[in-house]
């Protein structure tokens, strides 16, 4: 099936700004699903609320736009009870790790077979450029007007101590690795993280004085390197790229099934 | 000894109604006085090939069973007033996309903490009120296990039926007493089952156009139509939309399917109310003190009838103005500062002839709290 | 029998009191065709105090579910002496252990002191089943049920490892006040 | 297999919001923006299909169309990361 | 050129008022449209020692307000809709425990997500009922900018007061519309301060004892006295009680210290009331689409007047009946399904009279629609 | 002052189980202030809810007794509006990281000085015994009756990846060591974590046949061992008990001191 | 001046319309005196769509602050155009850009299509004063307000480095219709 | 300093639940439950006055009363782990 094929075209022209990153995270997901060859129907994305939870909007697969920072407690209740279901779940960065942090850190401990996939701008988009948890120390924001304070998360980190069985993280800039990465999380079975650095000019490229949208894939381009490289040894303050954890340990569906099968239930026909 | 007799808590029974009308999903997060709900399910449903998981926490639990209803499964959640304020936002995305889904609130005493172990109802303003913005909801009590059972199946029917939320408002007299219940043979009470779309794969399915009889046919997530679900205002495909018709077509539809229904939806009993004079009104564990007294006033030759309502939202307004109609006086009998006295004085005409019988202080309401308030009714001269 | 008996088990925590009360409100109810509810209080107050059972056995239908003043009254700890015997119904029964409690106030009703927990360790040795012994007792003072159907929830409820242990205590009980 | 060659740019004026991401980085600066700020391929004959402007396009807006049979030159190219 | 006026929004004449009031903490998340209130306050709140935290949701918010506010501090926090719905469980807390604090809503479209960028007044009916349990709560509106100015110092002073929380009902049309406002001069407005208390260190000190006067002195965490603060129904040490007379006592308490002091709490505006035959009543940027109406017919010669409600709850039932008593009709305009019109109804004789002028599309309501309602009454013979 | 003179003693006995751990962690924390000679009035103590969370009504400290997980949001409101308070806020397992979860890993971000005792009995004991985040894999619970399938977090990982500036873990065995690191967590400047082993006899520990009190404590004193020990080394499957991470981070209230400074507004008078 | 204008501004999100429309009604209302209320459409339409800001002005209370007709009504792009232009009030006054705005309709106004962003770019150079021009243009057609108050306003909203520029953008504005 | 002579154990009998805690723990096998469950001390003559009954009672019950001034020895042993 062609990209194309997997989109809403009647949505389109999408809402986002011009340059907005999360175009390009459509882009790399729709080419990722597209090389797998998954079926439409076989796919449910699940979003919250934010720029980035709108991307649910244009896909041609089973969607569900929920409320903020909840995509994956819903995303569990789909997946629990339908296994065979694949669950995609794009997240921004509040989404995901402020208002719904614990539901991110709870559905990695669990290990249930979802791929998030969590769009950081470093910034709330959608209300307008507030600080994230992600923004960092000494950006600004609307409601940081004399710099931030806030330590941010290191998304990788923190999905691997939570329990995430695939932690990875690419970029904007570095397009085809990135689909590459989404292939393999959506491959993978267990939860899986994929964190994409991307750029909102409208709000954090412009609040941060960095230009607009190519001049801040240029600061990926230049920040970040692949894990374990030479330039990290020689710049610790490099952002590493690539995947981090791929484990293989019981995923949670699985596990419950045999948990029927103990008390003596049938499991129920897959599709 | 007959098998279908058991002798049981309501949260289980309830659980077992749950079981009996097809409940196959259940997400929660424990809450005295209602955890043994979570309890008997963690063991029951995957018995029968069910999935029972603990999520971590009330809003987790809410959010699940509504993903996992999308999938085509008939789902619950329990829990008690703190994790009911908690859930009230995505009991609102419920409300919105029209999500069938049945969540129990086994009421405990007071507001915020209160008093976890003891019994109270105060949370039936809430359960209408709760979520922001204008909506309608259908909420359902019972006052003794065999009701808990046919009304727990009356919401997984309604829930169904009016692709929306019930909410099961039980306390905790009634979800830790046991006593006698007669388990119903499979087909002994009819069943709801989820209405799907007759539409074939490849032609235009609208998931939000109700037919004419009102119903919306749903499609499962993973089934051969892809569409949209969102708690924006949406159009028939399930898309956002800010058009002002579409939006006031939505919350009317919201709205009206339930209010609209309120005789379809509506449960009651009622006891010796052909030629009271003093009606009592009451619901839940309640209804059984007043019940009490009703049973014995009448022994001694009294005109005391007890109307007993069993579906609170949407309020039937006509009923107990009917009921109370040649009632001299009209008692309401409830755990709270008068949540339900508020539309019975509403219905009721004059107002001034209603009163209230209540406790809130954790304590079980006696038949001689009623009969206390009895007393001073008939010092006015009854 | 009585048309309808009110009882209230009290005690601390670990001392069954609430199985005991359930069994025999079950026992009634699926075996005898008779009516009974039972409840109990919950929470944190369980914890560290006095626990308490209510159950009403009836022959019709029991509407309000609480007992206010109990024809039967059972004390197995002191602080459960001390907190609940003055609603002892004038006239009911009020049953204590002698090892645990020490009564210390005269009430309008049958003050029956007995020593179950001695004879539970003395016979058997093991304080699991003192709640069933207890059972034996009442049952044979009240005539509520008869054992066989306390012995037909046992079954269901008893690993069969235990289930013989718990027979022997309840007609150790019976035998107590026969 | 040999070098992808150019068929035509189809670039969706109406998708297309001129950001300036392909232009920035095309490797051939085959494209710019024109007055009304939409892409165009000012320098066609240049380019050498690496179709990194069809990927980094936000808006779907730009499609490189070759001559060998897409699909496989895409699966080929996603392999390699860059 | 006067230094005092402004031309400012409403969510920034909130904060300036706020900070008349002596706000100097504020927590909160950002929302729709609401999040104007945090921005400002954390450019602002530093600026005199205060201090501004983005917390990581609205649960967080409002716990944190309740933290600051034990210290001594003034406290607030803003949002919309669904943060609403999930600090219901906190708000409930600060109800139980008797903390001073500001909520403000600012009140977007519909229920969930709904409409976030447009308007509405679909949040009165949870402002009172939204937490579980019995209780009450003192909600307050306004319609235009000098009005968010007085109201928002109200409530920092009712919420000193009666020690509860205070919500602030704005809509997103307040919240966001620009226009002149001028600053009041430091002491032009009354203030109420945190009452301390009085009691020395070592003297056993009662927290939840009300005085005389009903009012109850707190003394700072970190100060002399060392007591307890909990969501359990509790005595006047603070400590957990069940004991029913002091659960009763509790609960009355909460309730009666706002509702019977409904005079004390209730402001509001009147417009042609003395000799208006129709009484529109309106609240909140809806009031300003009445008024145009009402200043229109006036002209014209008509007898029409305005009630604009500047608190909800308690619902002033007694001024209500009073102003209408004369009225042939009543018309509520609200932008929602009828939400303060229920109340109206209770309070105006006969119900019959009041009728709803509405809108639930997101469109801010019209003089037109206004209007319409009037000529409907009017074919029925005004 | 004497350790007695800290508590509430009309409150006692308290009402936990007996051989309940939350009793020794009370005792070790009392023993830990005592020596630290700190007064009762510059000592915050937030909980939430739950048996552990019971603890706040026991100590003569301005105490707060909160809600379900949020008393870390609590805690937080408290401290930076009064920084020169000491905040510490005791938590059950439950409490901490299954509902509190996200409160937890943001104070931990931001480095708050606040201490945080998580009272891990592997259990909710308040609602009686439900499985928690903490229970493990394979454990039973009233609602894990065919054995648990949810894996654990670990607390220290996921407070060291949350930004947590000192982590810390202990057992109700090893009570010395126990006061100890209370006592450190406490004077630390930054937001600081304790785990503490804790045993529920009641629930647990019958659950999962582990016999009474003091057997579950020689469980303790069998499965840990010192940080980096040669036991470890050998036992892969030991539990470690020491301290984990002691940064000099900057501390959130200090920052938002420069923030006011910068603002041009005046810092307000300490205590 | 007339007793109440109404006003819609209209473009796209980057064009500065609801800072021009803020500067114009905040100029009114601090320095000449008047009544002026400014509200405008928010969220994630604005982003991608048309955006609008509504501006009221007039000598007298205004309760109702939208504006359903405008007497003026700009519009700086063609999605802006076809969005709103048949919402003029007849009569009214109906500014766009000659660049980005083909008007392909007669509408009972005056239609006035001017050359103001190409006037910007020759002159200035800078897109960022368009919308300062354009209200230069706007106040000379209407006299609403007089370019000082603008500039007064203009002194306490732009950093002092850009203040000359956005003067200059104002007069050009002024003179473009002179 | 020399070893800590013992004066009592003062066990509050209201507040000790007879966990066992205490017994299972000492060292010495200086205490006991008696039969109405309450600690003990039988062999009060073998005590070390080392405390550790004192630090892991959950009820706060049991005190071991030296003859050194208590807090010195509380604050010595305290810093010795175990
Ligand atoms: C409960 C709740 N709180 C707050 C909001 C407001 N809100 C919408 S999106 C958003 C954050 C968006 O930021 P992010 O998740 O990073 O996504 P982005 O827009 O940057 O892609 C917020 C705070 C909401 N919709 N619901
Ligand atoms: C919002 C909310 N949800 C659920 C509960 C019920 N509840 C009380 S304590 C508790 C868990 C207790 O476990 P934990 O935090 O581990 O503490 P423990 O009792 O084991 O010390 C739960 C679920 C509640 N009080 N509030
Ligand atoms: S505001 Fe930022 S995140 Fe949102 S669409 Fe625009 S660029 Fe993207
Ligand atoms: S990247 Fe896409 S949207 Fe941007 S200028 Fe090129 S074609 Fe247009
Ligand atoms: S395919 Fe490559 S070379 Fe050709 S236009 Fe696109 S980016 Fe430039
Ligand atoms: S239930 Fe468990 S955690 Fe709670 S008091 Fe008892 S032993 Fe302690
Ligand atoms: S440890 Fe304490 S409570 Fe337990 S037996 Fe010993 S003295 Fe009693
Ligand atoms: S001090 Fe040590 S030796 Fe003495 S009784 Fe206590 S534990 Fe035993
Ligand atoms: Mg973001
Ligand atoms: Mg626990």
């Amino acid at each position: 099936m062609a990209v194309k094929d997997y989109i809403r075209k009647r949505f389109f022209p999408h809402m986002w700004c011009p340059g907005c990153g999360h175009g390009i995270v459509l882009n790399a997901l729709l080419r990722a699903v597209e090389q797998l060859g998954m079926s439409k129907n076989e796919i449910v994305m699940v979003s919250g609320i934010g720029c980035s939870s709108r991307i649910s909007g244009y896909v041609d697969f089973h969607t569900l736009h929920t409320i903020h920072g909840r995509a994956l407690a819903f995303a569990t209740g789909v997946k629990l009870s339908r296994p065979e279901l694949n669950l995609i779940v794009p997240m921004g960065d509040g989404d995901a790790l402020s208002i719904g942090g614990n539901h991110f850190i709870h559905a990695a401990r669990r290990n249930i077979d979802i791929t998030a996939i969590v769009m950081n701008n470093r910034i709330y988009g959608m209300t307008g450029g507030q600080y994230s948890p992600l923004s960092g120390y000494g950006t600004l924001a609307t409601t940081a007007p004399y710099k931030n304070i806030d330590h941010d998360f290191d998304v990788v980190d923190l999905s691997v101590a939570a329990g995430a069985s695939f932690v990875a993280r690419s970029t904007t800039y570095h397009v085809r690795h990135l689909a590459d990465i989404i292939k393999d999380a959506v491959l993978h079975e267990g939860f899986s993280v994929v964190e994409v650095l991307s750029q909102c000019p409208t709000y954090f490229g412009r609040k941060n004085k960095m230009g607009g949208a190519a001049e801040m894939m240029e600061l990926f381009k230049k920040n970040t390197t692949p894990i374990g490289s030479k330039a990290k040894k020689e710049n610790p303050e490099l952002t590493e790229r690539g995947i981090f954890v791929r484990n293989e340990i019981p995923e949670y569906c699985s596990e419950y099934d045999k948990i029927i099968e103990k008390a003596g239930g049938q499991i129920k026909e897959r599709l | 000894m007959n098998k279908n007799i058991k002798f049981i808590q309501g949260n289980e029974a309830c659980v077992e109604a749950a079981l009996y009308a097809g409940l196959d999903f259940f997400a929660g997060y424990p809450i005295t006085p209602s955890t043994e709900v979570a309890e008997h399910l963690s063991s029951r449903l995957p018995q029968i090939g069910g999935k029972f998981i603990q999520m971590e926490d009330e809003i987790a639990s809410m959010c699940a069973i509504i993903g996992a209803s999308l999938t085509g499964h008939k789902v619950m959640t329990a829990t008690s007033g703190p994790g009911f304020s908690l859930m009230q936002e995505a009991l609102g995305y419920a409300i919105m996309t029209e999500i069938p889904c049945v969540i129990v609130n086994v009421q405990r005493g007071g507001p915020s903490t209160g008093l976890p172990t003891s019994v109270g109802q105060g949370d039936v303003g809430q359960a209408l009120w709760g979520t922001h913005g204008d909506h309608a909801i259908i909420a359902l009590t019972a006052s003794n296990h065999q009701d808990v059972f046919d009304i727990t199946v009356h919401a997984f029917n309604m829930a169904e039926t009016y692709r929306t939320p019930v909410v099961l408002l039980f306390d905790e007299v009634v979800g830790h007493m046991r006593e006698r219940f007669f388990m119903p043979e499979p087909g002994e009470l009819p069943l709801v089952e989820r209405l799907r779309t007759s539409v074939k794969g490849g032609v235009d399915y609208h998931p939000y156009l109700p037919r004419e009889d009102g119903r919306l046919p749903m499609s499962d997530f993973g089934a051969e139509h892809r569409y949209n679900v969102t708690g924006l205002f949406h159009d028939m495909w399930g898309f956002p939309s800010n058009n002002p018709g579409v939006v006031h077509g939505l919350i009317r539809h919201l709205m009206d399917k339930i209010n609209n229904n309120v005789h379809q939806i509506t449960r009651f009993k009622e006891y010796y109310l052909e030629d009271a004079r003093t009606v009592l009104i009451s619901y839940g564990s309640a209804a059984r003190s007043a019940l009490h007294v009703v049973e014995n006033r009448r022994k001694r030759g009294e005109r005391l009838g007890l109307l007993e309502l069993q579906s609170l939202w949407p309020f039937p307004f006509g009923l107990v103005r009917k009921k109370c109609a040649d009632a001299r006086y009209v008692v309401v009998v409830e755990m709270n500062m008068g949540q339900i006295l508020q539309p019975v004085r509403m219905a009721v005409d004059p107002p001034e002839k209603v009163f209230l019988a209540n406790r809130i202080d954790g304590v079980f309401i006696n038949p001689t709290d009623i009969r206390n308030i009895l007393r001073l009714i008939q010092g006015k001269g009854m | 029998m009585m048309e309808r008996c009110r009882l209230v088990f009290s005690g601390s925590g670990g001392q069954g009191i609430i199985t005991a009360a359930v069994i025999l409100a079950e026992a009634a109810v699926l075996h005898e065709n008779l009516i009974a509810v039972q409840s109990q209080a919950y929470g944190p107050e369980a914890r560290g105090g006095a626990s308490r059972s209510d159950v009403i056995i009836a022959d019709s239908e029991i509407y309000f579910p609480k007992v206010n003043q109990p024809n039967v009254l059972v004390c197995l700890t002191q602080e459960a002496y001390n907190k609940f015997y003055s609603i002892i119904r004038p006239g009911g029964l009020l049953l204590t252990d002698s090892r645990y409690v020490r009564t210390w106030d005269k009430v309008d009703a049958m003050q029956r002191e007995l020593p179950m927990y001695e004879t539970v360790m003395e016979k058997i040795g093991k304080p699991i089943v003192f709640n069933i012994f207890m059972l034996g007792v009442l049952i044979t003072m009240t005539n509520l049920v008869s054992p066989e159907s306390i012995i037909k929830v046992l079954e269901t409820r008893i690993p069969p490892g235990f289930l013989e242990m718990n027979k022997k205590a309840l007609y150790l009980g019976t035998e107590l006040v026969k | 297999m040999g070098k992808p060659k150019l068929k035509e740019h189809i670039i969706n004026r109406d998708w297309c919001k001129g950001c300036g991401i392909c232009i920035h980085f095309c490797p051939k600066s085959v494209l710019e923006l024109d007055e009304q700020d939409k892409a165009v391929a000012v320098r066609p004959e240049d380019c050498i299909c690496c179709r990194l402007c069809e990927l980094r396009c936000p808006d779907l807006a730009i499609e490189v169309e070759t001559e060998e049979p897409k699909d496989e030159a895409g699966n080929k190219e996603a392999g390699s990361k860059n």
